[in-house]
């Protein structure tokens, strides 16, 4: 239960003069229900880009399971099980939700590798795509290009990509952004019904989500790490109020 | 199978036309010239001159009457030329094919001429061994070594020039051009110090650098090949521009940098120039005289007729010989071949022949100087004449002219 | 192992899904794939006087089909293509003229393997850059090998080329003929028909699925952990090597080689031959060539000097008015006139 | 030869060459930098206007000067009503359609100008106070050359100035940076296009005449330049005034001195170049964000 899945020690990243992530010291446990907040220009995203590989870190380590994968590239870490979603989406629009879940799966699988017999014939990767649109609610839209879905369908597909990669860890960048407030509720039941082994990290803004979803809140501020605890311990504590939920006018604009 | 009954078919669509008909024998000819793309602008003077042929000599032609049948050989890369060979003779089974402005053209083309067994009449096209690629090619224009090694002979003998720096379009007849140039100045007591590639023949470059560069080399003569058209006009005006006259080098080259319908153009700055040429506008011969009054009449007082409308001029007068030898079974492609083999020509540009050995044009090659004249438009004086030119590249067997082993 | 699987007690039957069905059916033959080495094999026996085009058509729609693998499938935006049909042609001019190899079929994967080389190195390089910049590489390192194949002219003939190439009969048997082209009309249509199955099956498998990811949505397939500079290079190097084994067919069925094969044109007219036909379809490249080709061919026959104004023309209706070309434009009006019965036929009441 | 001369005539030629492809190709930056519109057929508004130039002059008498405004406003013109009717549709397609579009337009400039004019070469004929030499003391130069220089430094200048210093230039900066963002903070970004494309095709025209000189007019032009035009605005960078006129500089200056020493190596400089330069710094000299 306290066996840490993901670690990082003293992770740092600079562009040019600006410290965009600043020596955080961070865990993630197994089957942890995480939530990272902060004010808008945090760090959180750069430090969601460092823990996947998008960018390479100037200072610091990442570990996965004990293993450090700071030099890894990003669809290493990927097959070594850290998955994500993206604040804006970025799916194969012009394809239909099944094959943007089936390219996953086949990625995943090692399938994709092969040229020379037909996608179709990968019944395993279909059948295995389907059945995750089905939990999901998309089956009914599997058909449909992704460009033709409702936004909030389009995040669900999101967060159904990134579960097709069977991730250990996955990090959820504000999955409910954007999407009017009737909708948003189908993505939080599908996170919430994620299976329970793997460690969630999610970005949020919305306090009420936070206080839904997550076990423990980490607090970020100018690149660094600022506070961490319970929901309840972040809430009552009367600095994160001052830097952060201070900001309500802007809560409300983004939420 | 197919090709047999095609060919069978072919035959006797050609035979069944042919002979002594009563009313006048129709002669198809298939004229390949590039109507768009960078040849666009040589068209026009070959299609006017071959016009003006038919109406001039119209009494010559008969009783024949000669069917045009125009294609577009479009970018000078040889594709479209031989698809359009092939058709004129498969489709259209033409009679004779003539035309070709660039050499890809014609080269490309060889298998299909060879194979057709149809007289080609290559009309521009200048590189010197496209002759040797088919026994049915016979051309009337001029290749880049006859007028080049006139000119290397002459810088050495008439300029007295001992050094000069040659500066070339960097495609097959600039290479020629140099080739034919340094071997005749040098067999002359010339040397030649500096050879520059000057662009390709497509978009005109910036001639700043390359006559900069020879500028600095102080030869006594530069010698320039570039093809006729928009690359002349810029060679002109650099070499002025650069003051290149003041500093005692002499400009020359093939005539193809002071194209006639394009000499006015240029302005002051292309007086002096001495080129070598088998053609100018104002070349003193009755032949001449009556063709440019005839084009100027029919074209208006500012067009000139140039060395391209020559070469096609000399080409249906060489078909319309060939009519009459075979009787009009020019269909019989060796037979019509044969027929031009040794034939003698009038032309506007003087005396012409047809070599029998190599199947090109023996002529006259003119020294010439461009001058103002008291008209106030510029002309070019015969400085000397030099007679029955052949192709020096096979006449020497020099470089790809040599039989291949 | 699977998280969706484990959790998906009420899967019950995924495959009855139109969806479903539709993905595994995807890759099946369809009647009217059969239209085109019809139209082929019809056209030899209609047009033998037309044969020569013919060759030049059926050059041009292999050459369209390699960059529709590039650009359509991996969306690598390229304006250097015939950098490698050149190499092909090259390649199968120079061993034929200098007589060191004249066999046509294994001189083609000699052209293959020649531009795959070309190809594997010049996208390592390059194919890390995008947009403009790639647009701009791939132009000029195909203007520096045309520029290399101008300097060794005492090699390749330079601009005027290599003339009149000895290519061996196929199979031993079958000459080619060069004033009516029908031997090597077959040939080239035996040749694109082979191609044609080969990037056919490439692009319906896991690997050509992967690609069109790839074309997508780029930032997504590293996310989800795909290789994708090595696939991109993967796709660039075959897409390469089918260009070169048009280019070594344009030489054999032409018997010389020349320049304009790496030239700008060639690259420019197969990138518009592409466009106009859809790209990303298969048959784009198909019937982008046979519209672009016939029209540029006939209407320069009746018109030539001013056949260019109605091909400009089309293109630019058909760049205004047909999103995706040709293909583009029938798939549209199939959806909004033909389309919607058959596609309720199938997807029974369930569809919206 | 002295040195200081031999230099002298490398800058001289090479920036005279480089200006000639900044002044055309500036407009093809901005409107690529602004809409991300791959414009193939900015060098068809280049010879559109240098043919206006040419033919005002040779044909109907008109003075240099007069030549050139009417080749600048003629061709801006055109241009607003081309974009008006046509570019406009196509904003939102994809590039690979625009690049349809203008490809065709430039077959049917081509065939217009050839159907019109006719498919010869025209000459433009300089003023006489601009042919031959002009003494710089320690060199004697083409005038033309120092003229071209001369004025593709004000024209840099005063491009520059409207971007840094009015409300216009600061809206066009902004709109580059991100679009989206303009289009929020209330710029009429179709508006601002408009004037900028018009501007741009303007120069294009301006250039083709001015350049005439050195690159001829023939219908041919569009094709034959397209390339250069394109290494010059890839080199600089999309929408970038400054880096345009830096690249067009560094490359012509470069390639000038690297013909002039090494001339067997042909056209593989320019080529050479832009491929390091691009390796190097794949955005451009002074490079904005990309499309």
């Amino acid at each position: 239960m306290t066996k840490i899945r993901l670690e990082t020690q003293a992770l740092s990243r600079r562009f040019g003069a600006l410290v965009a992530v600043q020596n955080i010291d961070f865990k993630l446990a197994a089957g942890a229900r995480h939530a990272l907040i902060g004010p808008n220009g945090a760090g959180k995203t750069t430090f969601i880009n460092l823990l996947t590989g998008v960018l390479p870190p100037t200072h610091g380590r990442v570990l996965l399971g004990g293993r450090d994968i700071t030099a890894m590239a990003q669809a290493e870490r990927v097959k070594l099980g850290i998955a994500r979603t993206f604040q804006i989406n970025r799916l194969f629009r012009g394809l239909s939700v099944l094959e943007n879940v089936c390219i996953a799966v086949a990625e995943r699988v090692g399938a994709a590798r092969s040229m020379f017999y037909p996608a179709g014939r990968r019944t395993d990767v279909i059948d295995e795509a389907m059945a995750l649109l089905q939990t999901l609610k998309l089956a009914e839209v599997a058909r449909h290009r992704v460009s033709e879905l409702p936004y909030g369908r389009q995040r669900l597909v999101e967060l159904a990509i990134s579960i097709a990669l069977s991730p250990k860890v996955l990090l959820l960048d504000e999955p409910a952004a954007g999407v009017p407030s009737a909708e948003s509720h189908i993505i939080l039941d599908a996170i919430e019904r994620l299976p329970e082994d793997i460690a969630i990290l999610i970005i949020e803004h919305d306090m009420d989500v936070v206080f839904r979803f997550a076990s423990r809140v980490t607090v970020m501020v100018g690149g660094a790490l600022f506070a961490e605890g319970t929901p309840r311990e972040i809430e009552s504590n009367m600095q994160v109020r001052d830097v952060y939920l201070g900001q309500a006018p802007y809560r409300a604009a983004h939420v | 199978m197919s090709k047999r009954m095609i060919a069978a078919l072919a035959a006797l669509a050609v035979s069944g036309g042919a002979p002594g008909a009563a009313s006048a024998q129709e002669v198809k000819i298939g004229l390949i010239l590039p109507y768009t793309g960078p040849g666009a602008e040589l068209s026009p003077n070959m299609d006017r001159a071959i016009d003006l042929y038919q109406k001039l000599d119209a009494a010559q032609i008969k009783p024949f009457k000669l069917t045009i049948i125009k294609r577009d050989s479009k970018a000078p890369n040889g594709a479209a030329a031989k698809v359009d060979t092939q058709e004129l003779l498969t489709q259209e089974k033409v009679d004779v094919i003539a035309g070709y402005i660039y050499s890809p053209d014609a080269i490309a083309s060889a298998p299909v001429i060879t194979a057709g067994k149809r007289l080609a009449v290559i009309m521009n096209a200048g590189t010197a061994f496209i002759t040797n690629l088919s026994p049915y090619y016979v051309r009337t224009s001029f290749t880049l070594w006859q007028s080049s090694y006139v000119m290397g002979e002459q810088a050495a003998k008439y300029l007295h020039a001992k050094t000069a720096v040659v500066a070339y379009t960097d495609y097959p007849p600039g290479k020629d051009a140099l080739d034919a140039f340094k071997y005749a100045f040098e067999h002359n007591g010339g040397k030649v110090i500096d050879a520059i590639p000057a662009g390709g023949p497509g978009a005109t470059p910036d001639f700043t650098p390359f006559f900069q560069r020879a500028k600095d080399e102080h030869p006594n003569v530069l010698f320039v090949f570039v093809p006729a058209g928009d690359q002349a006009t810029a060679v002109v005006k650099t070499y002025a521009a650069l003051g290149m006259k003041a500093a005692g080098i002499q400009l020359t080259g093939t005539g193809d940098i002071v194209p006639d319908n394009m000499l006015q153009g240029m302005g002051d700055s292309a007086i002096g120039l001495i080129t070598v040429h088998h053609y100018n506008a104002d070349l003193d011969n009755p032949q001449n005289k009556a063709f440019i009054a005839a084009w100027k009449k029919a074209y208006g007082a500012d067009a000139t007729p140039d060395f391209t409308s020559v070469g096609a001029w000399d080409g249906i007068a060489a078909i319309v010989h060939a009519l009459h030898a075979t009787k009009g079974k020019i269909d019989d492609g060796a037979a019509a071949v044969k027929s031009l083999e040794g034939w003698k020509f009038a032309s506007p540009q003087g005396p012409i022949e047809i070599d029998p050995q190599t199947r090109d044009i023996v002529m006259n090659e003119y020294l010439d100087q461009v001058y103002k004249g008291s008209d106030g438009k510029l002309h070019e004086k015969v400085l000397a004449t030099f007679h029955n030119v052949k192709d020096q590249c096979k006449a020497l067997a020099i470089g790809p002219c040599a039989p291949k082993k | 192992m699977s998280v969706a699987v484990s959790r998906a007690g009420d899967a019950a039957a995924p495959i009855a899904n139109p969806a479903a069905r539709a993905l595994m059916r995807r890759h099946r033959l369809r009647w009217w794939e059969a239209l085109p080495w019809l139209a082929g094999i019809a056209f030899y026996f209609a047009f033998p006087d037309y044969l020569s085009f013919g060759c030049d058509l059926i050059v041009t729609i292999l050459f369209a089909l390699s960059l529709d693998l590039a650009l359509g499938y991996a969306g690598i935006i390229t304006l250097g293509h015939a950098a490698f049909f050149g190499t092909g042609a090259y390649a199968v001019g120079m061993l034929a003229s200098y007589n060191v190899w004249t066999e046509p079929i294994t001189a083609l994967l000699l052209a293959a393997l020649a531009a795959a080389v070309i190809g594997f190195l010049s996208g390592l390089v390059l194919l890390r850059t995008a947009g403009l910049t790639l647009l701009m590489l791939t132009l000029c390192t195909m203007a520096l090998l045309e520029q290399a194949a101008n300097m060794g002219h005492a090699y390749t003939g330079g601009f005027d080329g290599l003339p009149s190439l000895p290519i061996a009969p196929v199979f031993g048997v079958f000459e080619f003929n060069p004033l009516y082209a029908d031997t090597q009309y077959l040939f080239a249509l035996g040749v694109l028909f082979a191609c044609f199955v080969f990037v056919r099956t490439l692009v319906y498998s896991p690997f050509g699925q992967s690609l069109t990811g790839i074309r997508e949505n780029i930032l997504r397939m590293h996310a989800i952990g795909s290789p994708v500079r090595r696939r991109v290079l993967v796709c660039y190097t075959i897409s390469a090597a089918l260009a070169g084994i048009a280019g070594g067919l344009w030489a054999q069925t032409n018997a010389y080689v020349n320049l304009s094969a790496l030239g700008l044109d060639r690259a420019a007219t197969v990138l518009i031959v592409l466009i106009l036909g859809g790209y990303g379809r298969l048959y784009g490249a198909f019937i982008g060539a046979v519209i672009y080709l016939a029209l540029e061919h006939f209407l320069a026959q009746i018109y030539p000097t001013a056949w260019q104004l109605g091909l400009g023309l089309l293109l630019v209706l058909i760049a205004l008015f047909a999103r995706g070309g040709i293909l583009g434009l029938g798939e549209a009006l199939w959806r909004r006139y033909g389309g919607k019965l058959s596609q309720r036929r199938r997807d029974g009441p369930t569809a919206p | 030869m002295n040195a200081v001369a031999d230099i002298a005539g490398i800058v001289l030629g090479g920036l005279a060459a480089g200006t000639v492809l900044f002044i055309v190709s500036v407009g093809l930056s901005v409107t690529m930098g602004l809409m991300g519109f791959v414009n193939l057929a900015h060098g068809a508004f280049a010879m559109f206007g240098g043919y206006l130039i040419v033919l005002a002059m040779n044909r109907a008498q008109y003075g240099f000067a007069a030549a050139l405004a009417l080749g600048f406003f003629g061709t801006a013109a055109l241009s607003v009503v081309l974009e008006r009717f046509l570019y406009r549709r196509l904003y939102r397609a994809g590039e690979l359609d625009q690049v349809l579009f203008t490809i065709g337009l430039i077959f049917i400039f081509i065939a217009g100008i050839t159907i019109v004019i006719g498919p010869e070469h025209q000459t433009l004929q300089l003023p006489a106070a601009l042919s031959g030499q002009l003494n710089l003391g320690f060199i004697a130069y083409r005038t033309y050359s120092i003229f071209l220089i001369v004025i593709g430094f004000l024209i840099a200048l005063g491009i520059w100035l409207t971007f840094e210093r009015t409300r216009i230039g600061g809206q066009i900066r902004a709109t580059v940076d991100n679009r989206r963002m303009a289009e929020s903070l209330g710029i009429d970004v179709d508006r601002l296009f408009t004037i900028t494309f018009a501007f741009g095709s303007g120069m294009a025209g301006l250039g083709g005449g001015l350049g005439a000189e050195f690159l001829g007019l023939d219908p041919q032009y569009p094709l034959e330049y397209l390339v250069y035009f394109l290494i010059v605005v890839s080199v600089g960078g999309l929408g970038s005034v400054i880096g345009v006129y830096y690249a067009a500089l560094i490359l012509g200056v470069l390639n000038f001195a690297l013909t002039l020493y090494l001339p067997k190596g042909g056209t593989i400089f320019i080529y050479a170049l832009t491929i390091l330069m691009l390796l190097a710094r794949p955005r451009g000299l002074s490079g904005r964000k990309e499309q």
